[in-house]
């Protein structure tokens, strides 16, 4: 299993050396000159002149990239255009926003979706089943930025129960910064207060970036348990006289789980990318937001640097879910 | 004729592809409903944000323009982006997978390696990037989701491509000694068929989707085009008074999509029961 | 119902705690990128500025006065080169420094050096080296010509405390990197700079020892909360629901409507100086003749987006100066929304054998709204003249980078002129002397050697009302050879909460100078 | 008639389906004796495993018994509730192929236990709660069986997955979990169909020594006359639904009387599990024909065979027979 995490762990990085240099080229290529973003309004072209000679950016492509891959070895991640500060710092300060948020909608999208999918699959073809089948797939094809909007029109300024943006109350003092996650923080050093607004701040881009996969791991955990409701293994179990309860639980629902916790990887991948979109909508201070104003304001070193921090993310997703997969199917252990 | 009847009994995949049949329709003949198809993007500005009525059932916009028109003329645009999109990735994605599946060796892992790049990182993410640096547009929007969905053609192909080398025919094939284009076009192609009109039908409402959220970020479809995603991200602003503006336009997304997703689940159980939903 | 009152009930109870402190308001505008004085140089950063950091002159009031602020008075020689500024006695910075020549010395010669913010206003006719100090208290600056906009463009520079930045300095940086997410000043408040997060917040405490006194202000703001909020309709919802005190200061007629509905919220409106303009690259075919430019310029619906888009509450200007500054001409009419006009250009341009038939580009600040409105009646009016305009959606960062050369500039694109500085040069002098081409404020590529000639005798004469017939002249000029479509000039419109008084704007920063604001409870 | 173990009498059984009302099970008619292993023999789709699930008190989903009983010690196999207690209890189960019974992602030793669990052990405490002691006794007990269906090393084995064993040790664990609550006969479903031939073997002279040695009597269902001969002491045979012939195995190998059986035989399969050797095709159960229903594949067919059900008749050496022909026979 050690020896697995550190085989996958290393082929990891060929795969963002690749996605760094893809996303380096394309910004490189494309006609927008960093210079010029970090020059800011009222530069004068001698200023844009020097500041790109102080960025190499004169130099031959291959050696800029070098130069950003030394620098990057060494954690430096260069300047941002935007905030004039470190990248690393930058991301830092607005990733536990994000990890927070999609860690929240990843539980949630798991609890309710294999709550909602295998009760569906339990009772089959009975009311429940369609109105999770229709639901799902409704869900599915709902544009989460549009989502979003409509909780909040409804939530925040029709019924006016639910906060509209942030992560707290706009000038409310955010836990002392431990893990970053505000529940957290909260939680540890017993501020309720502060833990019941981050909570109520929470429930909307939660909800939002979860939908989907409330839908996708209800559909594949709902075909996963009728699957194993009808394999042979149930016959038997039920021959030999297991009680009906017993089957269910653990012994079909334990099987059925295989299949949804290979789906949740997956899905990372589309709540961060649900998460670019609803940050923005929720002013939610994380990585998508940044990263959509990175790309606006040109923001290169900034773009560079989320891109890598989200493949690695990605990266380790998938190693977990394999590791998940492995504690839940003991054939998958022992490929590892 | 026996998978048609198979089909035809699958209620939710017959509403799927009425949908679709529906929005087609609308894209090819938008004068069906909208009175005045070049005038779409035209307004009377004195009529801007009048609530939904029998004259303009969705309202109008901040600038007085028709909303329902242009939800309908978004079905146009939407339609194309995802068409171009999905037939562009297929073009690449599909023979890259042929290729990577049948040969072996230094090609086959260079091209799946370079397809790992590409799904390293959320669709998205890349896709927001490319459109940017592209300069904002429909047809950045559209070169750049195609740049990043073709590597899930390559990926279903591989597998399928692999699995069917693997097969006993294709060993016969090369004993008798067709050529290697040949036993690819005639005989892998056809077997992978399937799966890959599948992907096509879920991909068409993924980038639907995905191009909404260009649209709406402001690096997707720029004005007056009447695009949904565009539409929500402009009325947006006008919430909650004017809410109509920025919610008829999302339900559009949501029944366009859901067509392609329900004839999407209905293709798949016919040609793969494995994931059969019942 | 019953789940809503227990939600009420749990926030109220926990709100309870809460109670906001004596005084602190949460102002709704954007942060600028970026909290160094002399590298950031946006509209935002005046909010920074101003609160943060003194310059030796400082805007107040409206129509701005030029107040002597830091500098307690100044002296220039007659030929208008050697100025001396003397600093007013017993000044000291946020950490007890005492404020010398010596800061100002250094925080000159850093801007100068650091070429980047707001030196491009400087460096022409500034050297570093010409900034000396002359005794503890008194600076001086020896100009390479005479500039007559130099004390107009003093308030920009933030005077910093030289000891502090030096020991951040970091291989020469001259302390960029600190200062950018760090305050080094005097200001009347003082950056918590652990509450300092880019595009989320940043708090200010009041500076109880702010060199200027708290006299005046009976019941000042102690502490000042700045969210980033990026949509204008949920800075205008937190504001009626009392989360913040403050929108910003652009809120358009259907905005304004909401707010005035309600109780705990008013709109404060003052005339700015920010005009609205549609720039054509005048080195562009079609747009180098002077029949085509005024054709475009009458087929723009100005009473359409003026009066029904934004309400009548913005003023019709018709020209490359606000109206309500010194050096506009009382003749000039400008242009209206005029079709039969618009078309007679047109058909000479085309008798002239101007060749009007490709697609034009338009580009737009996609997230800014009435840009995408002006570019879609723009595109109205030129339709019906069977001209083809296309909207480009675009950032200020990429078409400002774009406007470097004549080729990669658009043929139109849309964007504000704001007060960086109180003098026409701001505006005419930086928009139409050729030798800023290349700068976004420049980027119509107008060239017209007797307006360049005006331009430049302006900035040199010291005299004003001297300077406003030259203005004058080259403004007749320009507006004669329809250079741009000038559209309006800003009312400035800003929800503001009941609490506060005595909100005082300034074109320059936009009244966000917290120092003149009480709070009453 | 009282002292068998197992008795099916007169069993009729329909399921309405999709397609209609399908008659799986016709007069089906055996009973097992204490300690004797009882041979069923029958081509697929005759309805075996329909009449398994039934005994076991698990009918197909919308069947419906039209007469006839099962009982078990004269206990009713067909009232759900009855059958729960004595299924896995006393009537342990043998499934047809290990690869698929086992749920792979438990141990099998958990799963073994679960079945002692629910059913217990004859000399556990009464009212007993399932605690640790209990399940050290189950545990004790079914380390026994194993060592008696020889798994090596079985207290290990305990903690080990499905697929870390072959097949015909699979088959060996299941045999155990069928005999570890001590029941008093077993059901087995083919159990060496899915396995290779060696182990075919095996498996069939353990389960006949097992049977002996636990004086347990068995339901033994096969396709395969082979199979029949090596273990059983009675036979059963079952065509389309409907018991043709029952005799004791030497009576019917030496001596088949109804002409399915001799044409079943003559087939003599390995592998297969369908009968290529007898032309035609079994009668769809949806349209049985009336009367005999091995009738239009039967060489001997007359028209008294089409007109009406033969019934199972007693001949005097304890054979029973349904075929109109009896007479010729006897």
């Amino acid at each position: 299993m050690l020896l697995f995490l550190i085989r996958r762990l290393i082929l990891i990085i060929p795969v963002l050396l690749g996605l760094l240099l893809l996303t380096f080229l394309m910004l490189r290529l494309g006609g927008n000159d960093p210079a010029a973003a970090i020059a800011g309004d009222n530069a004068t072209p001698e200023m844009i002149e020097r500041i790109r000679e102080d960025l190499g950016l004169n130099d031959p492509l291959p050696v800029q990239f070098w130069d950003y891959l030394v620098r990057a070895a060494h954690g430096d991640f260069g300047v941002s255009a935007y905030s004039q500060r470190p990248v690393g710092i930058d991301i830092l300060d607005r990733l536990p926003a994000t990890l927070e948020l999609t860690i929240v909608a990843l539980v949630l999208a798991s609890v309710l979706g294999i709550t909602f999918g295998a009760l569906a699959g339990i009772w089959r073809n009975s009311i429940f089943d369609h109105t999770v089948r229709v639901v799902s797939v409704a869900g599915l094809a709902t544009a989460s930025f549009w989502f979003a909007i409509m909780l909040q029109l409804v939530f925040s300024m029709g019924l006016e129960i639910l906060p509209l943006r942030g992560r707290l109350p706009t000038g409310w003092t955010p836990p002392p910064d431990i893990t970053g996650l505000y529940l957290v923080d909260s939680l540890v050093t017993g501020q309720f207060a502060t833990f019941w607004y981050a909570f109520l701040h929470l429930v909307m881009p939660a909800v939002t970036i979860s939908l989907g996969g409330i839908a996708t791991i209800a559909r594949f955990t709902r075909s996963a348990v009728v699957a194993a409701m009808h394999s042979e293994y149930a016959a038997y179990e039920q021959a030999v006289g297991y009680p009906r309860r017993r089957i269910l639980m653990p012994y079909v629902l334990r099987n059925s789980l295989v299949t949804p916790v290979t789906q949740i990887g997956l899905l990372f991948g589309a709540f961060v990318s649900s998460a670019v979109a609803v940050e923005s909508v929720f002013d939610w201070p994380g990585l998508g937001s940044y990263l959509v104003e990175a790309i606006f304001t040109s923001d290169f070193n900034a773009v560079l640097a989320v891109t890598l921090v989200i493949g690695a993310i990605y990266g380790v997703v998938n190693i977990l879910v394999d590791m998940t997969q492995g504690l839940l199917d003991p054939r998958v252990a022992e490929t590892m | 004729m026996l998978m048609l009847k198979k089909f035809l009994r699958d209620v939710p995949a017959v509403l799927g592809l009425l949908i679709v049949v529906i929005a087609v329709i609308l894209a090819l003949f938008p004068g069906l409903l909208v009175d005045n198809v070049d005038r779409v993007n035209r307004g009377d500005i004195l009529q801007r944000l009048k609530p939904p009525s029998p004259d303009l059932p969705f309202g109008s916009d901040d600038l007085g323009r028709n909303i329902f028109d242009r939800v309908v003329m978004g079905t146009r645009s939407a339609l194309t982006i995802s068409t171009l999109v999905v037939s562009l990735s297929m073009i690449v994605g599909v023979p890259l997978g042929l290729i990577a599946g049948y040969r072996s060796g230094w090609v086959s892992s260079a091209i799946m390696r370079v397809t790992d790049v590409f799904l390293a990182v959320p669709q998205l993410i890349l896709a927001i990037a490319i459109a940017q640096i592209l300069g904002r547009g429909a047809t950045s929007a559209m070169i750049a989701l195609a740049v990043t969905y073709w590597p899930f053609f390559t990926r279903t192909v591989y597998a399928e491509t692999q699995k069917i080398r693997a097969s006993l025919f294709v060993e016969a094939l090369e004993g008798y000694g067709a050529s290697t284009t040949r036993i690819m076009l005639f005989h892998i192609l056809p077997n992978v068929a399937a799966p890959v009109i599948v992907r096509a039908t879920v991909g068409m409402g993924f980038v639907i989707l995905t191009a909404a959220v260009l649209g709406f970020l402001g690096v997707g479809a720029v004005p007056p085009a009447p695009d949904w995603g565009l539409q929500i991200s402009e009325g947006r602003k006008y919430l909650p008074v004017h809410w109509w503006y920025a919610t008829f336009p999302g339900l559009a997304i949501l029944f366009l999509v859901l067509g392609f997703n329900l004839l999407g689940d209905g293709l798949r159980d016919l040609v793969d029961p494995r994931l059969r939903r019942s | 119902m019953k789940f809503r009152q227990f939600l009420l009930a749990a926030t109220t109870c926990l709100a309870g705690s809460m109670v906001h402190a004596q005084s602190t308001i949460v102002w709704g505008e954007s942060t600028p990128k970026g909290l160094d004085p002399h590298v950031v140089y946006d509209v935002p950063m005046q909010l920074f500025m101003l609160n943060a950091y003194d310059g030796l002159y400082r805007y107040v009031g409206n129509p701005p006065e030029l107040t002597a602020w830091l500098a307690d008075s100044h002296t220039v020689s007659e030929d208008g080169l050697t100025w001396d500024f003397t600093l007013k006695p017993g000044i000291t910075f946020t950490d007890g420094t005492p404020m010398t020549a010596d800061d100002v010395v250094y925080s000159f010669q850093r801007l100068l050096e650091l070429g980047q913010g707001p030196s491009g206003g400087l460096t022409p006719v500034l050297q570093p080296e010409n900034v000396s100090k002359v005794d503890d208290l008194t600076t001086r600056f020896v100009l390479d010509k005479p500039y007559a906009p130099f004390l107009a463009v003093i308030p920009l520079v933030s005077i910093l405390n030289s000891k502090v930045v030096m020991e951040h300095e970091v291989d020469g940086d001259k302390g960029t990197a600190w200062l950018a997410s760090h305050q080094a000043g005097s200001g009347a408040y003082i950056l918590d700079p652990e509450t300092y997060k880019p595009l989320e917040n940043v708090d200010f405490a009041r500076n109880e020892n702010h060199f200027y006194g708290w006299d005046d202000n009976p019941n000042p703001v102690d502490v000042v909360h700045v969210p980033t909020i990026s949509e204008n309709s949920t800075r205008i919802l937190s504001l009626l629901r009392g989360d913040i005190d403050s929108t910003d200061g652009y809120l358009g007629a259907d905005h304004t409507a909401q707010i005035e509905g309600s109780d705990n919220a008013h709109v404060q409106r003052d005339e700015s100086m920010r005009i609205m303009v549609i720039r054509m690259n005048n080195q562009k075919a079609p747009f180098d003749n002077v029949d085509f430019r005024k054709c475009i310029s009458y087929a723009f619906n100005y009473s359409g987006f003026i009066d029904v888009i934004l309400g009548g509450q913005v003023a019709r200007n018709v020209g490359p100066l606000p109206g309500n500054l010194w050096g506009v001409p009382e003749d000039v009419a400008g242009y209206s929304f005029d079709m039969d006009k618009a078309k007679e250009h047109c058909d000479a341009a085309r008798e002239a054998g101007v060749e009007m038939d490709r697609d034009m580009k338009i580009h737009i600040q996609a997230h800014l709204d009435q840009t995408t409105q002006v570019a879609q009646l723009m595109q109205q009016g030129m339709d019906e003249l069977g001209l083809s305009l296309e909207i480009v959606g675009d950032t200020w960062a990429n078409v400002t980078s774009s406007t470097a050369s004549v080729d990669t500039t658009p043929d139109m694109w849309i964007h504000w002129v704001s007060t960086y500085f109180v003098d026409p040069e701001n505006w005419i002098g930086q928009m139409y002397d050729s030798q800023f081409h290349g700068t976004w404020k420049a980027s119509s590529w107008y060239t017209n050697p007797e307006v360049d000639t005006l331009l430049r005798q302006a900035r040199e004469e010291t005299e004003q009302a001297a300077r406003a017939e030259l203005y004058k002249d080259a403004y007749r000029i320009i507006v004669d050879e329809a250079a741009d479509v000038w559209i309006y000039n800003t009312v400035a419109q800003r929800g503001l909460s009941n609490r506060i008084e005595n909100f005082k704007f300034s074109p320059v920063g936009s009244g966000a100078d917290f120092r003149w604001i009480s709070v009453s409870d | 008639m009282s002292d068998d173990i197992l008795s099916v009498r007169d069993l009729k059984l329909s399921v309405k389906g999709d397609a209609g009302l399908a008659q799986i099970l016709d007069h089906v008619d055996f009973a097992v004796k204490p300690g004797e292993v009882m041979g069923l023999v029958g081509e697929s789709g005759c309805g075996k495993s329909t009449l398994i699930r039934t005994i076991l008190g698990l009918p197909p989903k919308g069947a419906r018994i039209d007469s006839g009983t099962v009982a078990f010690r004269g206990r009713n196999l067909l009232d759900p509730k009855e059958a729960q207690q004595i299924r896995g209890r006393e009537i342990g189960f043998i499934p047809q192929d290990p690869f698929q019974a086992f749920n792979p992602v438990f141990t099998v030793g958990a799963q073994i236990l679960e079945i002692l669990r629910w059913s217990g052990l004859p000399d556990d405490p009464k009212g007993a709660r399932y605690d640790k002691s209990l399940r050290a006794r189950h545990k004790a007990r079914l380390i026994e069986v194993l060592r008696a269906v020889q798994i090596p090393d079985p207290e290990e084995a305990l903690d080990r997955y499905p697929h870390q064993f072959s097949g015909g040790q699979r088959q060996r664990i299941l045999i155990a979990g069928a005999l570890a609550t001590r029941p008093s006969l077993i059901l087995a479903d083919e159990p060496t169909t899915a396995l290779d031939v060696t182990t075919q073997m095996q498996i069939l002279r353990l389960l006949r020594e097992l049977a002996a040695d636990y004086n347990v009597a068995m339901l033994f269902v096969t396709h395969d006359f082979g199979v029949v001969a090596q273990i059983c002491d009675r036979v059963s045979v079952m065509y389309a639904g409907q018991t043709v012939e029952t005799g004791t195995t030497p009576q019917i190998i030496d001596g088949p009387r109804h002409p399915y059986t001799g044409m079943l035989m003559a087939c003599h399969p390995e592998r297969s599990t369908e009968i290529t050797g007898i032309p035609g095709q079994v009668s769809s159960p949806l349209t049985p024909p009336p009367g005999c229903r091995f009738a239009p594949r039967c060489p001997r067919a007359t028209e008294a065979c089409t007109s009406a059900r033969p019934g199972l008749l007693n001949s005097r050496d304890g054979r029973q027979l349904a075929c109109v022909h009896e007479e010729e026979f006897a």
